[in-house]
């Protein structure tokens, strides 16, 4: 569904990405794990479109979207959260997906899709909400809730737009064991209803679980990719691992 | 032939006031650096604390270089007071009030000095204005010459205060890293308050430049002098020091050659037109960093 | 009387000065160009029914439109920037249309004079209301059903889909972007509604004034133009209206009485204020307490 | 609810004197407002207005007031109101002067004020279907040509530039015959600078001065060496400089610096004050301005005083103020006005009448005509600057 060929990224003389080939199938979950600062983000941030590419494509269900602006790849169905919580937050935790949700709308109708929607939009925002447990938050400022809520809100949001790719960049920073198992659940659930998943994460136990493929990174460079428990036994992927990350 | 030598002798002229709009610019861009604000304020503190040199003076036959340096000590007291007033006591994530408190703050500092001099314009000493430098058909006013040259003078003082000194080092810390700072033991507000006398002096020796460089004062160039100022920022690159002389240099020679070639009425109209051209295309201003920051 | 209708008029145009504003606010971008699009409303207001002799509202109509798309041609190139960039290129771009109107002359032979914009002298004897037989009552009404109705629509809007999503755009763009938004439609949309609003603002303004000239829209009115709004608060439409009030009735008229200390007290005032009330006289803040003080006594009624 | 307060206690001494004392009271306060600037860059002018404007009143009532039209003697009162030079404000200032009880008002000081204020007065009087505000104002200050056309019920009494400049250049023409050349010099966007510019270029070429070109400036410029350039290269005789205070000090300075010394020099009327010599004396040395007020007369030399006591200063503008409250004093008189508060209506018509008869007044300097455009012809007198101070250079015969 989507294939990432040569792609690259130079900051000044930093190559952040560096001729990076990845495919990611459809309904499939796929990890990108490496050391911090091996371009993880930077490729997330490349698929969404926030910046330009230095070489290669992006291509989205055989189309190249290399030169999409961001906003137009979301209606396409590709859509994310962010490593460092960016919530609207002098909005409510409502109107934080309403944003988000009737972009992909404007087909049905312009006016309708900028004034609020159908009574069918409004519920199911009310539905995405109960399912990531926000319900009894509705109306609160978003900048308001507490930081778990506030990644669960972000989480929420970019499944408002109804994507067919989820691209989440550490979606269980911060959390305690509780909500990463809630998580667990969540990602799984997701998949079950269709939806591929790019899951960054340095949560060793979560990625393990619940990714069926996952691909490592180190100085921009991809380095291996197989299942976990090919990964696991990647010498490689110990090395990359062994000076800088001896915790994870 | 003539007309070239006077469309350069009018560069020349330009630039040369082009002095007091780069300290200016520097004073906006000090501020911006250190504090990510704007002071609107700035200009008419510059006129202001001219007009205080004048008044605190106007008994005594002070000489013009007292006046100068009266103006310069007045601009840092009123840099102080600026930033308790205006800046000290709003929150920092609230910039659109400070931006307003700063207007408000342009408005009071205009009205003291109209209601200390009931607006009337006042004359204002000049050093070696009856010295003409000429060379050939050239001619260069030695007030200017000196005015240029007290810019230089001040440009090259705060280069060394910032880059060589321990108080410089705390304010380009802050500026960059303001949590790291405080972690190391500078005080914030010590480098704030530091930033605005600093500025604030730049200030009044800009405010002194400029009327001794017209030979009069009045409330009426803060307005346009704070357009000035801010495009001169601007178009030096936000918080780059050398960019705003150079901007400031080139602002003066731009509105002159303008000037001449289209005559008054439509000066400005053109300068302004140029100006939006080269904010929208080419944002980072004259020293713009190679790659765009996110 | 006639006093207070009069003042009321100058707060129902600057109540719509400052919406203009406003709604570029609310994306989180600070325009300086709105006094520009006041002046394009006035100058064709004021042409219109002059030299033309159209009728008031489609005169109004075609000024709101013209401001409205000069407003839409000017948001493309300069919403590419942020921040103080923006603040000094709609300066500019401000500045620019008012030395067009010091350098724009266009005058008609009318008998023995002539009538119409006369560059720096301006343009003088725009008296639709008075030659019409409109009272200061009924002009009064007549802005004040024009503001009322632009505050609706702004409410409306505010209350719908497109006021989260300007908001959100003011808020973090790059996150707004990746909610699917087009940022850059999203701003130039408001500014264009902002040009929409102070070119009808700018269309009454010429009309109750009777002269315009390029000095009444230079940096001074599109300072004010952002004052009212973010001394009112962008928590809604009514922060906007009630620092007009606070500036127009209070400050300008109230004080009089202060006599030479009101302009004094003019500056320092708005100081204090922002001081006190960081984020406008009108904030969430403020709603949330009002909204508890109504719930408190429904239930009490009931 | 704001205003309300301070028209209140603005129109309580009204209210109050005519409320509290009989019909046949003896005395009777009459309130005069006048309006103009007071605070930012014209400040000077409010002030001065409003000296002027007390300085008379306290004579008049000196003298023993005015005879109202019951022949009860009135008191005149002064209340001065800022409009901040500012059109929006400036008809906030009338509209609440003409909501209380008063008859007329003085002002304004900026021209750009008067466009919008005479511009919502009624056009025509008794034109039903105009329902412009129908209330005499007359002014002291605004100075660009033509204003007082826009409505009947506008008047002033602001010297006529153009008579000015005329006999001035007439003048010359038989004082200095070798002079053949002038070079002009505009504040381009200041409306009366600039109209007052057309009038001196039309005139000198009428006095068969050859006009070699001229330079251009704005309001707020700081530079003039390009300007000044062209001046020097033309090298005329004379330099006619149609601007302000601040710049007209700002360029006779460049001039000083790039040696520029016509054999004359002219300037604008309203740079004929104080604020020239504060800002230039030295460089304005010589500087032939023609003014309608200096001290020349024992009784312009008496207003002149009067003015200083109280904290203003007298020149072309505040002398026009000070006149007027004796050409009201006269209309009231001569038109049997009651101020009262139930004649309110009555008392404005009678006013603007009395006024519009007139075709005569008396002025510091002499008798001063009035134009069927109710404007004023009134007499003036060159001066020049010497020695740091305004003096008479000629007076005309008028």
């Amino acid at each position: 569904m989507l294939e990432l060929r040569r792609l690259t990224k130079y900051f000044g003389g930093v190559r952040a990405v560096d001729g990076v080939d990845l495919t990611v199938a459809e309904g499939e979950i796929l990890g990108l794990i490496g050391p911090n600062g091996s371009g993880k983000s930077t490729i997330i941030n490349l698929i969404c479109g926030l910046f330009p590419l230095t070489d290669g494509e992006v291509v989205f269900r055989g189309t190249d979207i290399s030169t999409l602006p961001p906003h137009e790849r979301v209606a396409l169905g590709i859509a994310r959260t962010f490593q460092n919580i960016r919530l609207f937050g002098q909005l409510t935790v409502w109107q934080n997906l309403w944003v988000a949700q009737k972009a992909r709308g404007q087909g049905r109708g312009f006016l309708r899709g900028w004034l609020g929607g159908s009574r069918h939009d409004r519920v199911a925002i009310d539905k995405t909400l109960d399912f990531f447990d926000l319900g009894h938050k509705r109306d609160e400022l978003a900048g308001n809730l507490a930081f778990g809520e506030q990644r669960r809100l972000e989480f929420a949001r970019a499944f408002a737009a109804k994507p067919s790719l989820l691209l989440l960049d550490e979606p269980a920073a911060g959390m305690n064991a509780e909500e990463i198992d809630q998580l667990d659940a969540r990602i799984r659930q997701l998949r079950r209803e269709g939806v591929t998943i790019v899951l960054i994460e340095h949560h060793v136990e979560l990625v393990m679980s619940v990714t069926d493929r996952i691909a490592v990174l180190n100085f921009g460079q991809k380095i291996a990719e197989g299942t976990p428990a090919e990964i696991q036994t990647n010498p490689l992927v110990r090395e990359a691992y062994l000076g800088t990350q001896t915790a994870a | 032939m003539l007309d070239l030598i006077d469309a350069l002798q009018s560069v020349a002229d330009g630039v040369l006031f082009g002095a007091t709009y780069a300290l200016l610019g520097i004073g906006f861009t000090l501020i911006f650096g250190v504090m990510h604000k704007i002071n609107l304020s700035y200009a008419a503190a510059s006129i202001g604390a001219a007009y205080a040199s004048l008044l605190l003076l106007a008994g005594v036959k002070a000489p013009p270089v007292l006046v100068f340096l009266m103006a310069a000590a007045c601009g840092g007291v009123i840099g102080a007071l600026v930033y308790f007033v205006a800046f000290r006591f709003i929150p920092l994530a609230n910039p659109l009030a400070t931006l307003m408190s700063t207007v408000g703050l342009l408005l009071l500092i205009d009205e003291i000095v109209v209601h200390a001099t009931a607006g009337v314009p006042l004359n204002y000493p000049a050093l070696f204005s009856d010295v003409v430098i000429r060379a050939g058909a050239f001619n260069l006013r030695g007030d200017l010459m000196f005015v240029f040259a007290l810019g230089c003078v001040a440009m090259v003082l705060l280069w060394a205060l910032l880059y060589r000194t321990r108080l410089g080092i705390a304010t380009r810390a802050v500026s960059q890293q303001p949590v790291a700072a405080q972690l190391c033991g500078i005080s914030i507000d010590g480098v704030n308050i530091l930033t605005f006398v600093i500025t604030g002096v730049l200030g009044g020796l800009a405010g002194a430049m400029t009327g001794a460089a017209i030979g009069v004062l009045s409330p009426l160039l803060s307005l346009p002098l704070t357009v000035k100022g801010l495009i001169v920022t601007v178009i030096g690159g936000l918080g780059s020091i050398p960019g705003a002389i150079v901007a400031g240099l080139l602002v003066g020679g731009i509105e002159n050659v303008v000037q001449f070639f289209r005559g008054v009425s439509e000066r400005d109209l053109y300068v302004m037109m140029l100006l939006f051209a080269f904010l929208v295309f080419r944002p980072g201003g004259l020293f713009a960093p190679a790659a765009g920051r996110d | 009387m006639d006093f207070y209708l009069g003042l009321v008029q100058i707060i129902g145009v600057h109540t719509l000065l400052g919406l203009s504003a406003y709604c570029v606010l609310l994306t989180g971008q600070v325009s300086l160009a709105q006094a520009g699009f006041f002046a394009v409303g006035a100058y064709v207001a004021g042409m219109l029914t002059v030299l033309g002799g159209w009728p008031l509202i489609p005169a109004l109509a075609v000024a709101s439109l013209a401001a409205g798309i000069v407003a839409c041609a000017v948001g493309f190139p300069a919403l590419r920037v942020k921040g103080l960039m923006l603040v000094v290129a709609t300066t500019a771009f401000g500045e620019a249309v008012r030395l067009f109107f010091f350098n724009f002359t266009y005058q008609l032979e009318r008998g023995e004079l002539r009538i119409g914009p006369h560059g720096g002298e301006g343009f003088r004897q725009i008296r639709y209301f008075p030659e019409n037989g409109w009272s200061t009552l009924d002009v009064m009404l007549f802005i004040w059903v024009v503001v009322i109705a632009v505050m609706a629509a702004l409410w409306w809007m505010d209350r719908s889909r497109i006021g989260a999503v300007l908001r959100a755009v003011g808020e973090d763009e790059l996150a707004a972007q990746s909610s699917g938004i087009n940022v850059t439609a999203v701003k130039v949309s408001a500014m264009t509604i902002g040009g929409l609003i102070a070119g009808l603002g700018g269309g009454l303004f010429a009309h109750y004034t009777t002269h315009i000239e390029h000095v009444q829209f230079g940096v001074v009115l599109a300072t004010f133009a952002v004052a009212y709004p973010i001394l009112g608060g962008l928590s809604n439409v009514f922060g906007t209206l009630i620092a007009v009030i606070f500036i127009q009735g209070f400050l300008i008229e109230g004080l009089r009485f202060m006599g030479d200390w009101r302009n004094l007290l003019f500056g320092g005032l708005i100081v204090l204020a922002m001081i006190v009330r960081p984020r406008g006289l009108i904030d969430a803040g403020t709603l949330v307490a009002l909204k508890r003080l109504l719930r408190r006594g429904e239930r009490a009624g009931a | 609810m704001y205003g309300k307060v301070a028209v209140i206690a603005a129109s309580l001494g009204v209210i109050g004197a005519l409320g509290a004392a009989p019909a046949f009271a003896q005395e009777r306060t009459v309130k005069i407002t006048g309006f103009g600037a007071k605070s930012g860059v014209v400040r000077v002018f409010g002030i001065n207005s409003e000296a002027a404007l007390k300085a008379a009143a306290e004579e008049i009532n000196k003298a023993g007031g005015v005879t109202l039209g019951d022949g009860t003697k009135g008191r005149f009162a002064i209340e001065f109101l800022d409009d901040r030079c500012n059109a929006e404000e400036g008809i906030s200032v009338v509209r609440r002067i003409a909501s209380s009880d008063a008859f007329v008002a003085v002002g304004p000081t900026c021209s750009n004020v008067a466009e919008s204020l005479f511009g919502i007065l009624q056009k025509k009087v008794g034109d039903a279907s105009d329902t412009g505000l129908q209330f005499p104002i007359i002014a002291d200050v605004a100075a660009k040509g033509g204003l007082a056309k826009i409505s009947e019920w506008a008047f002033r009494n602001v010297p006529s530039e153009f008579e000015m400049y005329k006999s001035l250049f007439a003048w010359l023409k038989t004082q200095h015959p070798d002079l053949k050349t002038i070079w002009g010099g505009v504040e381009k966007d200041f409306a009366h600078s600039n109209a007052t510019f057309g009038v001196m270029k039309s005139q000198a070429e009428t006095n068969g001065l050859k006009v070699l070109g001229q330079s251009e400036w704005l309001l707020a410029d700081t530079t003039f060496s390009t300007q000044v350039r062209e001046m020097r290269r033309a090298n005329p005789d004379i330099v006619a400089i149609s601007a302000h205070p601040f710049t007209t000090c700002g360029v006779l300075k460049e001039m000083d610096r790039q040696g520029v010394k016509p054999k004359l020099l002219i300037g604008l009327t309203s740079s004929s004050s104080i604020e020239t010599l504060q800002g230039c004396a030295k460089q304005a040395e010589g500087i032939i301005i023609p003014t309608s007020f200096a001290p020349v007369t024992p009784e312009a030399k008496k207003a002149a005083e009067q003015v200083a006591k109280l904290g203003g200063s007298a020149d072309l503008h505040s002398a026009a103020a000070y006149e007027i409250m004796f050409i009201l004093k006269d209309v009231i008189e001569k038109q049997k006005i009651m101020a009262k508060a139930d004649t309110v209506q009555a008392d404005r018509v009678k006013m603007r009448e009395g006024l519009a008869a007139l075709k005569e007044t008396n002025g510091l300097l002499g008798k001063v005509g009035r134009t069927p455009d109710r404007e004023a012809i009134k007499p003036f007198l060159f001066v020049h600057a010497k020695d740091g101070s305004w003096q008479v250079l000629y007076k005309p015969a008028s």
